[in-house]
């Protein structure tokens, strides 16, 4: 009998679930030569916005212990490019797609929510309310549980797509904001996006990073992003695509049994393209050796130690 | 698209000057693959690092890919450590080139440090114009002038300026480059401009070319993650090109050095 | 003409400003051997508590990408024994000594306030209000702003001691706890305690540790403890006492830059006892070489870029 | 109080088995205070790794130690790659050791696996009481005994059990145990045990020891950050001293094995 890795998202129905995380796969195409994109679940484009943005100035990225800074600012040439220049590469190849959507006024969300929906190919959308690096926007909604609401509720008027709120770990208590996410009627939620740091060029006595402080990513966050997952598990009943820190087979095992029902890989495809891959090969590994024969029976297996 | 992920053998590793070291790594595929101008990202297995690092394609024997690098911070002095034989992974070859120079055309070649290693595979490529090709090398002091006798032995002109004269003129690079630019004013519109080095160096050269209308290519540097163009970290800012400027609808946008650069028109760069 | 290094937190004088983290240097003397105990600003106590404490079960640590999980759960004799047993030492040999504080409710922080300032060789306390590894107190004040603003109030009133209140990193605005600290009289602030997280066995599919999650510390959480002390630093006039994931000179120095008063060196000590000794000659070398003659100088010099 | 922290050079570097290794490194200071229980924390500079790993010191000759390991995970695995020459950093010794014997006290030494190289010191140290010491070496199967060769050579007596029956007993050490302190009954107020292992063969041993009123100190093993006995990570439950029931105000409590232990008194030890 064979060994079921798919999975789905709302609406949304996922091959297998190792995605790969909005930013760090840019639209595919770039990756074709060094990753088997045929193996990934799905591919979550750059953060989109309504019209192109250029981004910050460099010095945008910092590698600090395990990690990185960034401070891109959302950098992109805009919905529409997308639509016309990037989905239609997506769509040949049969790469399920995720649009990840970044506006600095919800007018701006419901317009994306609302082109996209009528774009072909387009599998779902990726709300960021969690960007650490725009002036206005981005990280707003993501930290104000009104602002969160309003949001959402509005994006979800706009769209029948599979609809996933991208969470900030920046806050306090993640688990009201997850429940938010479902109250208004999302099919998933998305965590984590990265943690606001900073970096100090000592002989300069400046920020490294002209944007000042910018979002810490990659192995370095990896315990606290599954412990923000196992929290929103405890909290919603909405699919988890959790994320944050993944490097191997056994941090994306961290993710599925603290309840993530797929997972995505940002930073480490930056060093190595070939780890989707590795991962959906190790997952059926695992399955086969621990007498599983779907994914979803590990979702959420965590057995807490008696005391 | 043509890179690849590979993990490589160091096959030679040889210091070559005060901090400056040469490391072949034998990889036919890159051996095959790789044009001047071109870089790879190399990554040591199980160090205390998470990125890659740039380094530039110097040379190319048989199988063997050779790259020439400074000690400046933790990457490049662990790899200063690892032994013939330890492994690299090396994701390359990547970025664009130097522009193929037209067979009468005069080459104008400036390099500074770790600068000159992606010049010298150049002028090695298109060795056959190497009398066409004048080389001056800019750096702070006699320690730092690298591959003058390898430049020469290619059939190349040579000339060497350092800030405080311990090796050819005393001054900046960019007064042999006015120099050349001077001598050969009867072909004025025959001469091409390759610069890589610091990018004040840069800036001038830049300027120059831009004064004297002769094209000038040169290639930069910015930290780099993935160099594959996805991280979007690498960028300079630049002018539009035509198509650019209708679908960004502004003049200037940022630049991926990876994948669209290294290598970029003089001209095309602004200077923040 | 030489370089002073000596510091200012409320009434304590520091010889310098480098000291060793709560739970990370024990009482000194067992460090006598591995570390240079006379080149340390202060030793910070392991946190303390009205009655003995035996903490949690093993597992209590985990390794993680440049970090580690820790819940050790305040193992400590109780505060009695520290006075009767550590404290002597730490006095016979000159080493200044400020006392971390543990309240499970508000009167046993008051407690430990009174008999600590009635101790002869305390020189200050720093409350933590920020233990994630306790069932009660511990973090609970350092995430409700009522609860920090009521207990540091009440402790204020119980000592003359330099009062140091240490701030939880998992907040959304810490400026607004760091506001508190300043607001009731404190002398100053220190941050960060450890971010909660967790780590998972995947093939018994439970948690690591027995507590499921544990504090994160180490080099991986340094680039948010900097953004963090930069931030506290812009909402406050009080001294700062900066932590987290210090493993250098460079790393002491981002701290000072952003705006620390002191630093403070946790996790490094476990894997190089030398490191204070090391950064406090750092800094010297540092200040000669820039032409400072005083570590104040360096105390929120980052200068930012103009745009 | 008598640990340093120093940077030692590899010595020697050798497989023994099928993923055993014994690494010698260069320390006086080390080769000098080491005691037979003792320990010490080994980091590998530049690793991917935040701490170090603690093995014991399995021998010391002239001012060459010895420490032997199974490759488990990333950092045996790391250090097993070093080679003669690199650096490990090492803080040591650590802990407690074993008891001295008396001159008339019969030795029964139960180990298993890595849990050996610490029972070999203490027999080497006390070598002219040998032919009083009985080992007694627990293995999975055949691949997973080691030192017997070595035990024998010192003049101790030696039995091997496996899981597999593929060397010596098909069963568990603990049998061998029981029928050593059957075979000497006579002799059972002169027996002490010390044993080193796997925790499910040191809480049957424990168990023994209690029963049939032996002597019996375990070296016991948990994750250590420090080995100094500062970050309190190390710890078993184990029944309180008089003194520290006093101060404690309770039965039980935490007991650091890196400065408490590693060797802790059998019946101390409460198992969770
Ligand atoms: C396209 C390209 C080609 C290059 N070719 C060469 C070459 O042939 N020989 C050579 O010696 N060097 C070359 N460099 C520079 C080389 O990548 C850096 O010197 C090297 O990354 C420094 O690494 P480190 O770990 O020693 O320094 P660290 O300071 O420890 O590095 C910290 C971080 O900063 C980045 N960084 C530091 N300096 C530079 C720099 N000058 N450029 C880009 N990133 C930097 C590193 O990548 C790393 O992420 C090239 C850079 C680029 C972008
Ligand atoms: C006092 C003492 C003496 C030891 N003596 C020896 C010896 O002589 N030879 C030998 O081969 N091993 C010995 N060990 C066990 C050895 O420390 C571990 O096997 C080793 O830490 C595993 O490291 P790793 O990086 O390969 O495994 P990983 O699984 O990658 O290690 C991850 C983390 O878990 C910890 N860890 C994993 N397994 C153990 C374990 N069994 N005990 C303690 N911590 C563990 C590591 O220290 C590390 O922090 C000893 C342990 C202790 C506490
Ligand atoms: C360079 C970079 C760019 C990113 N851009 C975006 C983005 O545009 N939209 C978004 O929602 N998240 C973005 N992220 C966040 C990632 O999608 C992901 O949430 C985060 O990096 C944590 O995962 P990781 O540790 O595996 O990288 C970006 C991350 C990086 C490193
Ligand atoms: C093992 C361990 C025990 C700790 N115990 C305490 C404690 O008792 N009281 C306290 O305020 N902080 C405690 N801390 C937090 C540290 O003092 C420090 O705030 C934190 O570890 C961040 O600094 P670092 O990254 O340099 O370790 C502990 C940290 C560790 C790793
Ligand atoms: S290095 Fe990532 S886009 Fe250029
Ligand atoms: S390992 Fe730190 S107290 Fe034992």
């Amino acid at each position: 009998m064979g060994i079921n890795l798919s999975v789905q998202l709302g609406k949304l129905k996922l091959k297998n679930p190792v995605t790969v995380a909005s930013g760090c796969f840019g639209y595919a195409q770039e990756m074709e030569s060094v990753a088997d994109l045929s193996q990934i679940g799905a591919v979550i484009s750059k953060g989109l916005t309504l019209e192109p943005r250029i981004g910050n100035p460099s010095p945008r990225i910092v590698e600090t212990p395990s990690g990185m800074l960034n401070a891109i600012g959302l950098q992109n040439d805009g919905v529409d490019v997308f639509i016309k220049k990037k989905l239609p590469y997506l769509k040949e190849n049969n790469i399920q797609t995720i649009a990840n959507i970044n506006g600095s006024t919800i007018e701006e969300y419901e317009q994306l929510a609302e082109r996209l929906s009528g774009a072909d190919g387009v599998g779902a959308l990726e709300v960021n309310i969690s960007c650490p690096n725009v002036k206005h926007g981005g990280i707003e909604f993501g930290v104000d549980p009104k602002a969160c609401e309003e949001v959402l509720t509005r994006i979800r008027k706009k769209t029948g797509l599979t609809l996933i709120a991208k969470l900030s770990p920046n806050v306090t208590h993640i688990q009201e904001f997850a429940k938010i996410v479902e109250g208004v009627g999302c099919d998933a939620v998305s965590l984590v996006n990265t943690y606001v740091g900073m970096a100090v060029d000592v002989n300069k006595r400046k920020p490294i990073l002209t944007n000042i402080t910018g979002g810490l990513s990659g192995p370095a966050i990896r315990p606290l992003a599954v412990r923000l997952t196992w929290q929103v598990a405890q909290a919603v009943k909405i699919p988890i695509l959790g994320m944050g820190g993944i490097n191997s087979v056994q941090d994306a095992l961290e993710f599925f049994i603290v309840g993530a029902t797929a997972i995505s890989i940002g930073t480490a495809n930056f060093y190595n393209p070939k780890l989707s891959a590795e991962i959906v090969a190790g997952l059926e590994e695992y399955l086969l050796k621990h007498n599983l024969n779907d994914i979803s029976q590990l979702t959420g297996s965590l057995e807490l130690n008696k005391k | 698209m043509s890179q690849q992920q590979q993990t490589v053998l160091i096959s030679s590793h040889t210091q070559i000057g005060e901090g400056y070291y040469v490391v072949g790594v034998a990889s036919p595929w890159l051996a095959q693959a790789s044009q001047p101008g071109q870089f790879v990202m190399c990554r040591l297995p199980n160090a205390n690092l998470l990125w890659g690092r740039a380094f530039s394609v110097y040379d190319v024997v048989g199988d063997e890919v050779f790259l020439l690098y400074k000690v400046m911070g933790r990457g490049t002095s662990l790899l200063s450590e690892k032994k013939v034989g330890e492994q690299l992974e090396i994701i390359g070859p990547l970025g664009n080139t130097f522009s193929k120079p037209k067979p009468d055309q005069f080459l104008l070649l400036v390099g500074g440090g770790v600068g000159l290693p992606p010049l010298y595979f150049y002028a090695k490529t298109y060795q056959e114009q190497a009398s066409q090709m004048r080389v001056m090398i800019g750096a702070r002091d006699k320690e730092n002038v690298i591959l003058e006798e390898e430049f020469k032995a290619l059939g190349c002109q040579v000339e060497v300026s350092t800030d405080d004269g311990s090796a050819g003129l005393k001054g900046l690079v960019t007064e042999l480059l006015k120099k050349a630019i001077r001598n050969n004013s009867k072909i004025k519109d025959k001469l091409l401009i390759a610069s890589c080095g610091p990018n004040p160096m840069l800036k001038a050269v830049s300027a120059i070319g831009i004064e004297e209308k002769i094209p000038t290519e040169i290639s930069m540097e910015e930290s780099m993650a993935c160099g594959l163009g996805v991280c979007i970290g690498c960028v300079v800012k630049t002018h539009c090109s035509p198509e650019q400027k209708e679908e960004l609808k502004r003049d200037e946008t940022y630049t991926r050095l990876c994948c669209e650069g290294p290598v970029l028109e003089g001209s095309r760069v602004i200077w923040e």
